[in-house]
């Protein structure tokens, strides 16, 4: 038992070894489905959401399969225009809102953001359950709208279409409408929580990156998605009630639609991508075992991105008809987002100088995910050229650029951060010669399907395209071969993952040699997390530290609420009990 | 580099479609040059610094206020070129010189329609002049279309309720494609249109043949000229001759017959009811089938719908 | 509980006279026909003040964490981001209309 | 988990709290997070309403004519005494002062059905007159093509926030009940403060709906 003395605030600590294999952790404390079904604890909301959106992600992957299948060649291949219409607006509105804008935040995130805290739960652990709830519900009354006259609007829902069009669209922006409250819960949750629940001695300096980008999708989350909800009952109840706000033949503004819309969708866009940010910060340093360079660039430049991305909505609607003075600012706008996005590159890059580099799977994630966002990135630098941008709007080079982003990078990072914390998540490792193989996999057919539409883009083949000109064929054919490579890939990483739960190795708590909070705890981590409320002395990247150094201390008496602890410059006297 | 143009853009047919492909040429290649060089640096640092050992212990480096602010600064001038070049070049595209030849141009689910100055009208084909620049003034009669033609390097989506305007110059006589860009449901991606560019004389004699619009040619049977105008006018982008069911029911076997309606009545499809559903098609919607058809009222003329009828008989 | 502001009686309906008063006068403003953009200016400036008011004293915000002021203050930027930059299009469009 | 907490232990301490004090800072926060989300929610509207009223602001100049002010003016005053109430009620809580908490929450309530009742004669006689939201607006004496999207917007904007007035009933009783069975004191009073203030924010939305609506001139 040892004292440590502060200028604010007493606190004992006494220091403890995480276990491997622990009797009792969070799935065995509490057994049984409907333990499931209405558990408060963060991590098992987190697993739930990681299956349904996995769920969903393959869903979604059978609607693109389904897609790229119908263009192998012009015209008819084996569905008609109409289903085939459907079968991309659901491929798109299921990626976006179902998988995409959860993935990180909701699974990964909630799961780890508390752990990484060192907080027993996030701050308000029903609403956490409802913001499940409310997910699961959209996604009910979306698969309803699907069987009941489907949708076939694109997942832009763009007015007077949208407003017009026959089938289930009042249904389905309901559901959306329910998904987005499910996203504005989390957001205020997660908000609150890393304000208001980090243990003592940890300083928004030492706050792990993967929190900071948290922090910055939260804020996008409760300033855009309002917006949308307010967008989308508009669009439904124009149908409904032939409000005219959006419809011209009611009086309306088809345009207006498009802004409020892209207010939302834009910055969305960061929402899916900002946490994958994270994921990278966090993989880079623990598999270089190197402190984070640039510690403040990437953590503002987080916030920054959060920022700018509401300013910049316009570039959407280069040729939509709005004002040429509108189109020039968003466009400059639109290049300064670029910067803080650079600059994380750099910083990322610069962190492995003089590292200790062993090319682990999560690693080998985060390189595919560096090429492949570095590409997506400076398309978005191409398409955010006003006089560019009027030639390749609504190609299949915009098609390619997003699917760079959010495939080769928001993707990439998810598997990376899903390999990474997969070990502490189910306490088993995964069979690493196989995860290598498929990220090679997913590497080599996602650059087959996705390169190809760039060209095609260029040369002028618009996007959401039944038929098409024989001179496209080619094009369309590379993209589809490389996209069932790219859909083997995927299965067997599910394959893999799986297999793992059954009968992979048992993993000890910090495999990879991780400074880490959630590294020190248990594998599996107990129900509350910490048996003690923890006190933070190291920041999660110092690797420059000894490993027993990171040993987590736990708050003897005082609970160090409240109070900025500032235990590392006291004298540690870290003492067995 | 001709070559390496025709690889990634489609020919440059208008004056100043070069202007956009310099800059993309230009932004293209730095971002190449961007992405081999940190991509290599990446590739440098793994295989130099690979771990040896699992004890290794790594230096501390934080950060380098001089070098944020170096890839800070240097991208931040190279986008503010790729700003700058854009909008100059857009805003060229954007003003249409005051001599410009207007054409106004519909979109309609699923065809082009453009009226001349002297009442020429045409469906799916746009006939310009060579070497003057050409107006078009854009308007919706549903949904959001967008008109673009890539070898022009211009796109401009087409509004319903409101007037937009593009324009191009094309230089040279010949042929470019029309694409519709903004999605506006099933046959979108037939929603394409010609744009034929004529030698200045025979722009004028084409102009002059066609003025008014919309007679009957001398050298075609009514019938004929129905099959003719049901092409044009895309109506057989849904309604087909030969049975096959698509967005709307098959011509085919359809006249003088007994035709169910969504309503549960019945009636007997003849002239009165053709001219009808042409002109009002929400009024009798058939079994079945969407009632997302257009009104033609004031598009087609009479002996227009007369040969459309006369052809529809002939499909038995 | 102790640190939590505790507002007096006198506070309380000293806020509540003035957002009271402040209503009477903007329907009086109203009732004047002001000229134009001065009628605005001014129904809005009263209802601004009156929202302060209300902010200020009876949420709290004067004497509350600065950071939920900053959250309050954050939401008003935003919104008037979403205003201002679509306000940049629809004030500025040019018409056209075809000459035939 | 015995030493999680050391000061004090009020009965609806949540285990993942160290202190009350941080579970009460952390409902205050979400809170307000959430406000803000409110404000973009309807900040949708506030913008569609400010971009019609730049294009055609003679139309609202007209459409405002049907609008009654004294009703207008009078449900300000309904809704500015109901916020009044409410912080009587966290001032009474903090005070300990328990039967004060439950009369002041009963006071709001009654504003809250004033106001609401106030709000359904307006829109039936409205009704009355053949202004309908959207495309069923049939009243002829409004002489300008966009009179519907007026019409539009008011009803969407006041409904909106009737919406919340409702949802804002709801959450009052549920405090009534509470503070009638004593659950509410000096130690622990924070759905009360918290409800608080959400129903000044939706005082302050009518703050902006009276004079955006009833005094156009």
């Amino acid at each position: 038992m040892s004292t440590e003395e502060t200028n604010l605030k007493k606190i004992q600590v006494q220091r403890y070894e995480p276990e491997s294999d622990p009797d009792q952790h969070y799935l065995n404390e509490e057994t049984g489905i409907w333990a499931w079904l209405t558990t408060v604890d963060h991590k098992k909301i987190g697993l739930m959401y990681l299956a349904s959106v996995t769920f969903f992600f393959f869903v979604g992957g059978i609607m693109a399969l389904l897609v790229r299948t119908e263009l192998w060649t012009p015209a008819k291949t084996f569905i008609e225009a109409n289903t085939y219409n459907q079968i991309f607006t659901l491929h798109g509105a299921i990626m976006v809102f179902l998988f995409l804008v959860p993935s990180v935040p909701a699974a990964l995130g909630n799961f780890f953001l508390p752990l990484q805290l060192g907080a027993k739960d996030v701050a308000f652990p029903r609403l956490n359950l409802l913001s499940y709830y409310l997910y699961v519900a959209g996604a009910l009354i979306a698969i309803v709208s699907i069987v009941n006259g489907g949708i076939d609007t694109g997942w832009t829902f763009y007015t007077p279409y949208s407003s017009t069009t026959g089938g289930a669209v009042t249904t389905m922006v309901f559901g959306v409408f329910v998904i987005g409250f499910s996203s504005i819960l989390t957001g205020v949750n997660f908000i609150t929580t890393i304000h208001k629940m980090r243990a003592p001695g940890l300083s928004w300096d030492k706050l792990s990156l993967f929190s900071w980008s948290l922090y910055a999708t939260s804020i996008i989350q409760i300033l855009a998605t309002p917006v949308l909800a307010i967008t989308l009952a508009l669009v439904g109840l124009e149908r409904l009630l032939g409000i005219g706000i959006f419809d011209p033949a009611l009086g309306g503004d088809p345009v207006l639609f498009q802004h409020f819309f892209w207010f939302y969708s834009h910055p969305a866009v960061y929402i899916m991508i900002v946490p994958g940010f994270g994921i990278v910060s966090e993989v880079i340093t623990t598999f270089s075992k190197k402190h984070i360079f640039g510690y403040w660039a990437i953590a503002l430049s987080s916030l920054a991105i959060a920022f700018i991305g509401f300013l910049v909505w316009g570039h959407h609607m280069f040729v939509s008809g709005q004002a040429s003075l509108a189109s020039m600012v968003f466009s400059f706008l639109t290049f300064l987002v670029g910067i803080p996005t650079g600059i994380k590159m750099f910083n990322w890059t610069a962190t492995l100088y003089k590292g200790s580099i062993k090319l682990a799977s999560p690693l080998l994630y985060i390189f595919g995910f560096f090429f492949l966002f570095l590409v997506g990135g400076l398309t978005g630098i191409v398409l955010g050229s006003i006089a560019l941008n009027v030639h390749l709007h609504d190609t299949y080079y915009v098609v390619a650029h997003f699917h760079f982003v959010m495939v080769g990078g928001m993707v990439m990072a998810f598997l990376a951060g899903v390999h990474y914390w997969w070990p502490k998540m189910t306490g088993r490792l995964y069979n690493e010669t196989l995860a290598k193989i498929a990220c090679g996999i997913i590497f080599v057919g996602f650059n087959v399907t996705f390169l190809p539409q760039f060209v095609m883009g260029s040369l002028g083949m618009p996007r959401r395209y039944f038929n098409y000109i024989e001179q496209f064929q080619v094009y369309h054919q590379i993209s589809t071969i490389g996209s069932y490579i790219l859909g083997i890939g995927f299965v067997m990483i599910f394959y893999y993952l799986v297999k793992s739960i059954y009968t992979g190795e048992k993993a000890s708590p910090n495999p990879w040699g991780s400074r880490a909070l959630e590294w020190q705890v248990n594998s599996l981590p107990p129900l509350h997390n910490f048996h003690h409320t923890p006190v933070i002395i190291n920041g999660p990247y110092d690797y420059h530290k000894p490993m027993d150094e990171f040993q987590l201390g736990l708050a003897e008496s005082g609970n160090g609420h409240g109070t900025e602890v500032d235990v590392s410059s006291t004298e540690e006297k870290p003492q067995a009990e | 580099m001709d070559a390496l143009n025709d690889l990634l853009l489609p020919p440059a047919k208008s004056t100043l479609a070069h202007q956009t492909d310099t800059l993309f040429w230009f932004v293209h290649l730095s971002g190449l040059v961007l992405t081999i060089g940190l991509i290599g640096v990446l590739i440098y640092f793994v295989i130099k610094y690979r771990r040896e050992s699992e004890d290794e212990v790594t230096p501390l480096i934080t950060h380098n206020n001089k070098l944020e602010v170096t890839w800070s600064v240097i991208p931040l001038i190279m986008v503010l070129i790729v700003f700058g070049w854009g909008y100059q070049v857009f805003m060229e595209q954007r003003v249409a010189p005051d001599d410009a030849y207007e054409v106004n141009v519909t979109g309609q689910k699923w065809i082009w329609q453009f009226t001349y100055e002297n009442g020429a009208r045409t469906n799916g084909e746009l006939h310009v002049p060579a070497g003057r620049p050409v107006k078009l003034i854009m308007n919706s009669s549903d949904v959001i279309h967008s008109f673009y033609v890539p070898d022009y390097r211009i796109k401009q989506d087409v509004l319903p309720g409101r007037y937009t305007e593009v324009w191009f110059n094309a230089p040279e006589p010949g042929e470019s494609i029309v694409f519709c860009t903004e999605y506006c449901g099933t046959s979108h991606s037939d929603m394409t249109a010609k744009v034929i560019v004529h030698e200045e004389g025979e722009f004028e004699n084409w102009l002059a043949d066609n003025a008014g619009g919309g007679g009957m040619p001398e050298d075609l049977a009514p019938a004929e000229w129905g099959e003719q105008l049901a092409q044009e006018w895309a109506c057989s982008t849904c309604h087909s001759a030969d049975g096959s069911d698509m967005t709307g029911p098959t011509w085919q076997g359809l006249f003088g017959h007994e035709v169910q309606l969504s309503d549960g009545s019945t009636v007997t499809a003849d002239e009165n009811y053709i001219r009808e559903s042409i002109l009002e098609p929400g009024a009798k919607v058939v079994d079945g089938y969407p009632n997302v058809m257009n009104t033609y009222q004031g598009q087609l003329n009479d002996e227009q719908i007369n040969a459309i009828i006369e052809y529809i008989k002939t499909l038995k | 509980m102790s640190g939590h502001h505790i507002s007096t009686d006198k506070t309380l309906l000293g806020v509540a006279g003035g957002l009271l008063v402040l209503t009477v006068l903007t329907v009086v403003v109203h009732y004047l026909h002001l000229p134009d953009p001065w009628s605005i200016i001014v129904a809005m400036g009263i209802a601004t003040f009156k929202a302060m008011l209300v902010a200020l004293f009876f949420m709290n915000l004067y004497w509350d964490k600065r950071f939920n002021l900053m959250l309050f203050g954050t939401s008003i930027v935003f919104l008037a981001l979403l205003v201002g930059l679509t306000l940049l299009d629809t004030l500025f469009r040019v018409d056209v209309l075809p000459s035939f | 988990m015995a030493n999680h907490s050391t000061s004090s232990h009020s009965r609806y301490l949540q285990h993942h709290f160290v202190d009350a004090e941080q579970q009460f800072d952390a409902a205050k926060m979400g809170m307000w997070v959430f406000l803000v989300t409110e404000i973009l929610f309807f900040g949708g509207l506030f913008a569609a309403y400010i971009v019609y009223r730049l294009w055609y602001p003679e139309l609202f100049v007209m459409a405002s004519e049907e609008l009654n002010t004294l009703w207008g003016g009078v449900n300000t005053v309904v809704l500015i005494g109901s916020s009044l109430t409410v912080a009587m009620a966290i001032k009474s809580a903090q005070l300990n002062q328990k039967r004060n908490i439950a009369i002041n929450l009963g006071i709001t309530l009654a504003l809250a059905a004033i106001f609401m009742v106030i709000k359904y004669f307006e829109w039936t006689h409205k009704f009355h007159l053949g202004i309908f939201p959207g495309e069923f607006y049939a009243y002829e004496g409004i002489d300008h093509p966009k009179a519907n999207v007026f019409f539009s917007l008011y009803y969407l904007m006041t409904g909106l926030h009737g919406l919340h007035v409702i949802i804002g009933i709801g959450l009052m009783i549920w405090l009534l009940v509470r503070s009638v069975k004593g659950h509410f004191d000096s130690e622990y009073y924070t759905p009360v403060e918290i409800t608080g203030l959400y129903w000044h924010l939706v005082d302050i939305i009518w703050i902006f709906l009276f004079p955006l609506f009833y005094l156009i001139d």
